[in-house]
């Protein structure tokens, strides 16, 4: 219960940092760590498909194309501060 | 006016969570069982995982329309207007230590997912899983340097993308000569839900390496 | 209260907490990162109520993979838009929301 | 005896992933064929439904709650057949209008495809969390559309589009969620049974939001915002296909909430707001309308105008007397119907002026009276439905809302549909009278293909033979 | 489905048809358009005497469609029917004429034409109606098809009478819907029956019945130009002549005004709208519309608004006679709903001619017309006086049934407002004839697009239909008892509208 309880605050505290922190490198990679609290979670519930599901899907892949696209916008900054 | 919006809605959302949190504490016991209907059944749908005779069997209609938006997302994608550039993206800085790890992971990822997909039947794992390992191991193969971004998939590349879809769907018609939509025969079923999943495994990797590797190097026409 | 339940809670939460920074943020990786982590609370909720009596139901399970894949292809359809948005914009945003109050991320 | 309900769910499938395949601009010919089989296949299932009552399908041979099951009864088949109705002239004038708008084709055929497939298999479920399944498709694909054209203005209203359809289908989903919480089934049969009017609040919030998810969906007011941009922006065959077929497919689904499965809970005093929404709906749109430039945001806020009337049928038609709620039940379908043609026709017929004209604003279309007269006449008859004029199908369905008001003794609504009417005939004839101005001999002007002329006809007309034939609707709808 | 029951049927085709077939035709295909209208309008006036000859003979006409439960539409040839549809069948042929000499050359025609034949359809609709959903249906469909030919010239005068004729006619129409749907409500299927059917729904829904019967009068006076609801119609003359012709004599006007003739007499029942004291205020407002129309048109230089004018005095001559209790002011009334189209159109055909031929519009520019175009002014001449009631011309002969109504109604003040009515129309016609007869030309014509040929001072198609309608004027005046004529016919209507009284 106390690793439940635990859990529970990471995860809720993951998801506060990623959707106020300033900086949006920061608030994607956030983003992955809940997904990867999120997996845990699922294994809490008795739920190891989700939890192989949302490491691979949620936090893998959602985060990789989240990664390109912070990549592409701070690409698409510099081309245009100069 | 932004910040009268922003603590109006932050109100009603927390009393909408309050609300919410408070009402499922205090929940009837359900009337309907369905988790004693699946395991009552689950000799009856050809495999032994109950998540999988849910997710390709009881409610196999559901999975087969899920393949559709996943398809339809890529599509959404491809039909936007975009600019095909001229060379073929690839990652500038391919480090050669990266290269060489992922010419050794790929083969074993692909070697995971087979695994994944074949412990489906009787254990965590399935389709999906498998799918999403093969996507990685797309998505490594991009991020290396060896394999390049998707400008336009050639025909073979969409028929590849759809053939999950195409084989459900054959499936699910050839099933209703002799009776229901997506009802297997059960001596058959087994059978028919791996020859779905293994055609699945393969769209679906494809697909969500299409959703990277599409919009890795999507741009607009100007 | 089973744990299931905390999760549950949890799941209320997070879907608050998505639908304000869907509806309150004005850059649109938020609003996406906002609508992901409003699917995952409403994903705990589905299995931690029905699973609140402490035994595992697959029905919701399978039914969260569904939910899995479908929010995944929204996200990726909703990354290419708002990739097309800043090449054409410049920005992130959806005009009506250009308050410029954080330039940082653009 | 041969069963076409799943036959209309893999028909459009097939057809969608085969044109994908095909490749960009392709399966155009396919999508005509397959189109005909389905309007068969929704009229041998009509035929049915009236002649056996309500059908259903279980899926994989399970039965509800484990399986899904299909259902077919009077409303989803009326739903069905109005899909394939409007699709099948839309497809062939799709045709010809993209030929001269090639480079926003691309892949028109299959996003068309799984729209319909989505919306078929949206209106056959009896299963809430298949139904959310069918939302994802038909809200992806609708906003896939959405962004065919490309360039800042179409993109921006996608992506609004997409958010809003997708805090939608979240809310929904929520209710889902709850809803298995509480009874531990998604089959809308295992559930209607369970629900009483003693039912948990908890049923209550779901209710509220499935209702509310779904209300944005369909864009009444005042979650209308995103609907004129996306529907205006589109190509002219997209903003048809969504503002007659896309909306109503959400409204049809609160429609299934509302009478079926939420019953016994829902009260008078929400009936009366959703009323009021309508209300809302109705004047602030037509005033919007009127106050349009551009000749298909003109066309678009008539669609937020007129979702209104749909929902005036929940305080017509709850807590009424049995006799009061049937005509309101039978005016507010006969209404999604009516307006689904006329719709379908309008936007077809704005987006021919516009291409014959090459232009966009209404001030730009005069002298269509003398160029291409088939094309306006077609949009006055559109017009004639959406004012509510004899003896159109929008005149039935006011006739019987308003026949339900009087014997309700809800004066209120009557003078909304009054005023709502006249505002209506006020934008309509905006349009008109600017078609019939002269216009400078030297003016461009591009001649149109048949093709692209009769299907709108087609539907116009269908829109006013529907006042005559409203009988037959209603008999389908009817049948149990 | 029997021929008699197709026959209301085909009525209504032999006009719609043709109507649908011109707006598919190219617009340069005149011969071929003008022989389909002609083909048109001769099938309908033939299938009108057959039916004429039927209901004489007691035949019944009624085609029934059921639309939605408890929605009939009905086509019903009764009595009243068969007065107000061989009205409208006659002027259309016509005008038709007249509108294919007086349009020549100009661009189009199509669209004139069509609409021109749904115009009529939606009339011959009105008249056939068997019920008041019926009515409603044409009535709506005479507002849509009547608009493109007001607008017809496209100028910006003509767009701003087209919009306001729109304000007016749908709110109008919008107001007797909620009637309409009201009286469903109350009383199911409201099929015109004479002696109306109402009576039944006393004393329970009194009070709701007179709401009901205000809504339905706001709703007809608009068309009818009941004052203060006229406002559309001096406007609405900017439309080309023959559409003034007809809107003024049969479709628009009439339609409003036949109308309240129905609910009156075959919804309400002209005995029960007095015992609910209904009748009063209509004879109020109708004699207020006769004097303030006949002072407005005295001010008029424009000689089609003076004539507007004229036409909104005189329609309520109808009302007036339908609002007092009696069967001769009802035989007065409705006759005149004939004798007013006869001579208003050939008034209004002749206003055209001399635009048309002269380019003369003003009634200051009118001097010395009748010298050179005498046969148009002798038309005129006899539409004028039948307007002022001199016998033995048609107008005399309504305002005398009109008048012996008011003295058996006990109603002397009506004689007093025919009186001076009569009197302001010989003050805003006989300077008028004054002028074209007497006063000497002494400058060129405005604008002499048709010279004199042979004598013949204008075109054969503009001449002839006046002089058929002055001719007419003439003989319903002269052999107003004969068995054929319109005076009788109303006098068989009277006698089955008061159920004790024997002409």
């Amino acid at each position: 219960m106390i690793f439940d309880l635990l859990l529970v605050a990471a995860l809720l505290w993951s998801a506060v940092q990623a959707l106020t922190t300033p900086d949006l490198f920061r608030a994607v990679v956030l983003f992955i760590i809940f997904g990867l609290l999120m997996a845990l979670a699922w294994a809490r519930l008795d739920a190891p498909d989700i939890a192989l599901a949302e490491a691979a899907i949620g936090a893998g892949l959602t985060g990789a194309l989240l990664l390109d696209a912070v990549a592409h916008l701070h690409k698409k900054r510099r081309e245009q501060s100069p | 006016m932004r910040t009268l919006l922003n603590v109006t809605v932050l109100f009603l959302a927390s009393a909408f969570g309050l609300a919410l949190g408070w009402l499922i504490l205090d929940l009837p016991v359900a009337a309907v069982r369905l988790p004693e209907q699946v395991t009552a059944q689950l000799e009856m749908s050809g495999v032994v995982h109950p998540v999988t005779a849910v997710l390709l069997n009881f409610r196999g209609y559901d999975t087969l329309l899920e393949i559709a938006v996943l398809l339809l997302a890529l599509l959404g994608i491809l039909a936007l207007p975009r600019h095909v550039s001229d060379h073929q993206h690839r990652p500038s800085s391919a480090n050669p230590v990266l290269q060489t790890l992922t010419r050794v992971l790929a083969p074993l990822m692909l070697l995971v997912a087979g695994y994944v997909l074949w412990a489906g039947a009787h254990r965590p794992g399935g389709a999906f899983q498998a799918g999403a390992v093969l996507a990685g191991a797309g998505v490594l193969l991009h991020l290396a340097g060896l394999l390049p971004a998707w400008a336009t998939p050639g025909r073979t590349l969409r028929a590849g993308l759809a053939v999950g879809l195409l084989v459900f769907i054959a499936v699910a018609v050839a099933l209703m000569a002799q009776g229901t939509l997506l009802q297997y025969p059960l001596s058959w079923a087994g059978a028919l839900i791996l020859m779905i999943e293994a055609s699945l495994t393969l769209s679906l990797g494809l697909i969500l390496a299409g959703l990277y590797l599409v919009l890795t190097d999507s741009g607009v026409q100007k | 209260m089973s744990s299931a339940l905390v999760y549950a809670l949890t799941g209320a939460a997070l879907f608050v907490l998505g639908m304000a920074g869907l509806i309150l943020q004005p850059h649109l990786l938020r609003k996406i990162l906002a609508f992901n982590i409003m699917g995952s609370g409403i994903f705990l909720m589905l299995v931690g109520v029905a699973q609140r009596a402490g035994t595992p139901d697959p029905v919701p399970q399978a039914m969260v993979l569904t939910g899995i894949v479908v929010a995944i292809a929204a996200t990726a359809l909703a990354l290419a838009l708002a990739r097309q948005l800043l090449d054409m914009n410049g920005e992130m945003r959806l005009p009506e929301e250009k308050t410029g109050k954080d330039r940082l991320d653009v | 005896m041969f069963d076409p309900m799943p036959w209309l769910i893999l028909s459009p499938l097939i057809w969608a992933t085969l044109a994908f395949v095909h490749g960009p601009g392709r399966g155009g010919r396919l999508a005509v064929a397959c189109l005909i089989l389905q309007l068969s296949l929704a009229a041998i299932l009509a035929q049915q439904v009236i002649a056996g009552g309500v059908r259903m399908y279980a899926v994989g041979g399970w039965g509800a709650p484990l399986g899904i099951d299909l259902m077919a009864d009077g409303l989803s088949t009326v739903m069905l057949l109005l899909t394939q109705t409007i699709v099948l002239p839309l497809a062939f004038y799709a045709r010809a209008y993209f030929v001269g708008h090639a480079n926003s084709l691309r892949y028109f055929w299959p996003l068309t495809g799984y729209l319909l497939a989505a919306m078929n298999a949206l209106f056959l479920s009896s299963d809430v969390f298949n139904i959310y399944v069918t939302l994802e498709l038909l809200g992806l694909a609708a906003v896939g559309l959405v962004a065919l054209v490309g360039g800042a203005g179409p993109i921006t209203a996608a992506m609004r589009y997409l958010l809003a359809t997708l805090l939608g289908s979240s809310a929904y989903l929520l209710g889902v969620a709850l809803l298995y919480g509480v009874y531990g089934s998604v089959s809308l049969v295992a559930l209607k049974p369970l629900i009483a009017a003693d039912a948990p609040a908890t049923v209550s919030l779901a209710a509220a939001l499935m209702l509310l998810g779904l209300m944005l969906k369909t864009a009444l007011f005042p979650f209308h915002f995103w609907l004129p941009p996306a529907h205006g922006g589109a190509p002219a065959p997209v903003s048809a296909l969504l503002s007659a077929l896309v909306i109503k497919a959400s409204f049809y689904l609160i429609l299934r909430l509302w009478f079926d499965l939420f019953a016994p809970i829902v009260s008078i005093t929400a009936a009366q707001l959703l009323g009021a929404l309508g209300a809302g709906a109705i004047l602030w749109g037509s005033f919007l309308a009127l106050r349009q430039t551009h000749l298909k945001m003109l066309v678009a806020y008539s669609t937020v105008a007129q979702v209104g009337y749909l929902f005036l049928l929940f305080p017509l038609a709850t807590g009424m007397s049995a006799e009061v709620a049937e005509s309101a039940w039978q005016g507010g379908v006969l209404q999604v119907v009516a307006h689904g043609l006329a719709k379908a026709a309008m936007f077809a017929a704005a987006g021919a002026m516009i291409t014959a004209t090459g232009r966009d604003e209404i001030s730009g279309i005069a002298g269509v009276a003398t160029r291409i007269p088939l094309t306006l006449f077609a949009f006055a008859l559109a017009g004639v439905t959406i004012m509510g004029l004899p003896p159109s199908g929008g005149f039935a369905a006011k006739w019987l809302l308003l026949g339900a008001a009087l014997a309700s003794e809800q004066w209120w609504w009557i003078v909304v549909m009054v005023v709502g009417g006249l505002l209506s005939a006020a934008y309509v004839f905006k349009v008109l009278r600017q078609a019939f101005l002269p216009v400078e001999e030297t003016a461009s002007f591009q001649l149109l293909p048949r093709m692209l002329e009769w299907p709108i006809l087609l539907l116009a007309l269908a829109s006013l033979v529907l006042g005559l034939v409203g009988i037959e609707v209603l008999s389908l709808l009817g049948a149990a | 489905m029997n021929f008699n029951e197709t026959l209301p049927l085909l009525v209504l085709l032999s006009s719609l048809l043709p109507g649908l077939i011109i707006f598919a035709l190219p617009d340069e295909r005149h011969g071929l358009r003008s022989l389909i209208n002609m083909v048109g309008s001769t099938l309908q006036l033939l299938l009108i005497v057959y039916m004429l000859r039927g209901v004489m003979h007691g035949e019944e006409y009624i085609y029934h469609f059921t639309i939605l439960p408890g929605l009939d539409l009905v086509f019903k040839a009764d009595a009243l029917a068969m007065l107000f549809v061989p009205l409208s069948a006659a002027l259309w042929f016509l005008t038709t004429l007249y509108a294919i000499g007086y349009l020549e050359g100009s661009p189009h025609r199509n669209r004139f034409f069509g609409f021109f034949s749904l115009c009529v359809t939606a009339t011959i609709g009105v008249a056939m109606a068997g019920n008041l959903f019926t009515f409603f249906v044409f009535y709506e469909l005479l507002t849509l098809s009547t608009y493109p030919l007001v607008v017809h010239r496209g100028t910006e005068q003509a767009m701003r009478a087209g919009q306001v004729y729109l304000t007016y006619t749908l709110g109008g129409g919008a107001l007797l819907l909620v009637g309409i749907v009201w009286l469903y409500g109350l009383a199911g299927q409201v099929e015109f029956t004479h002696g109306g059917v109402l009576a039944v729904l006393w004393p329970e829904y009194t009070s709701q019945l007179r709401v009901i019967f205000f809504l339905l009068i706001a709703g007809l006076g608009v068309k009818a130009a009941l004052v203060p609801l006229h406002g559309w119609l001096p406007l609405a003359m900017v439309a080309p002549a023959p559409v003034s012709a007809l809107l003024h004599a049969v479709a628009v006007v009439k339609a409003g005004v036949f109308g309240i003739v129905r609910v009156v007499y075959d919804v309400y029942g002209v005995e029960f709208s007095q015992s609910l004291h209904l009748l009063m205020p209509l004879a109020v407002m109708a004699s207020v519309t006769i004097i303030w129309g006949s002072l407005r048109a005295l001010f008029q230089d424009d000689l089609k608004r003076r004539l507007a004018y004229s036409t909104i005095s005189q329609v309520s001559y109808i009302a007036l006679g339908v609002a007092i209790f009696g069967p001769m002011a009802t035989v007065g009334g409705v006759v005149h709903l004939v004798h007013q189209g006869i001579m208003k159109i050939t008034l209004f055909f002749c206003a055209g001619n001399y635009a048309e031929t002269l380019g003369v519009h003003k009634i200051s520019e009118m001097d010395g017309v009748g010298r050179r175009m005498p046969w148009t002014t002798a038309a005129f001449t006899v539409g004028a006086f039948g307007m002022i009631g001199l016998p033995p011309l048609a107008g005399f002969i309504s305002k005398w049934y009109l008048g012996l109504g008011a003295l058996e109604a006990q109603m002397p003040w009506v004689i007093a407002i025919l009186l001076a009515s009569s009197l302001l129309n010989a003050a805003y016609f006989l300077p008028v004839l004054y002028r074209a007869w007497f006063q000497p030309r002494t400058e060129a014509w405005p604008e002499e697009q048709i010279p004199m040929q042979n004598g013949r001072e204008t075109a054969w198609l503009l001449l002839v239909p006046p002089l058929a309608t002055a001719v007419a004027t003439m003989l319903v005046g002269l052999f107003a008892s004969s068995t054929l004529s319109p005076l009788t016919w109303a006098k068989m209507i009277a006698a089955r509208e008061y159920l004790y009284w024997m002409p």
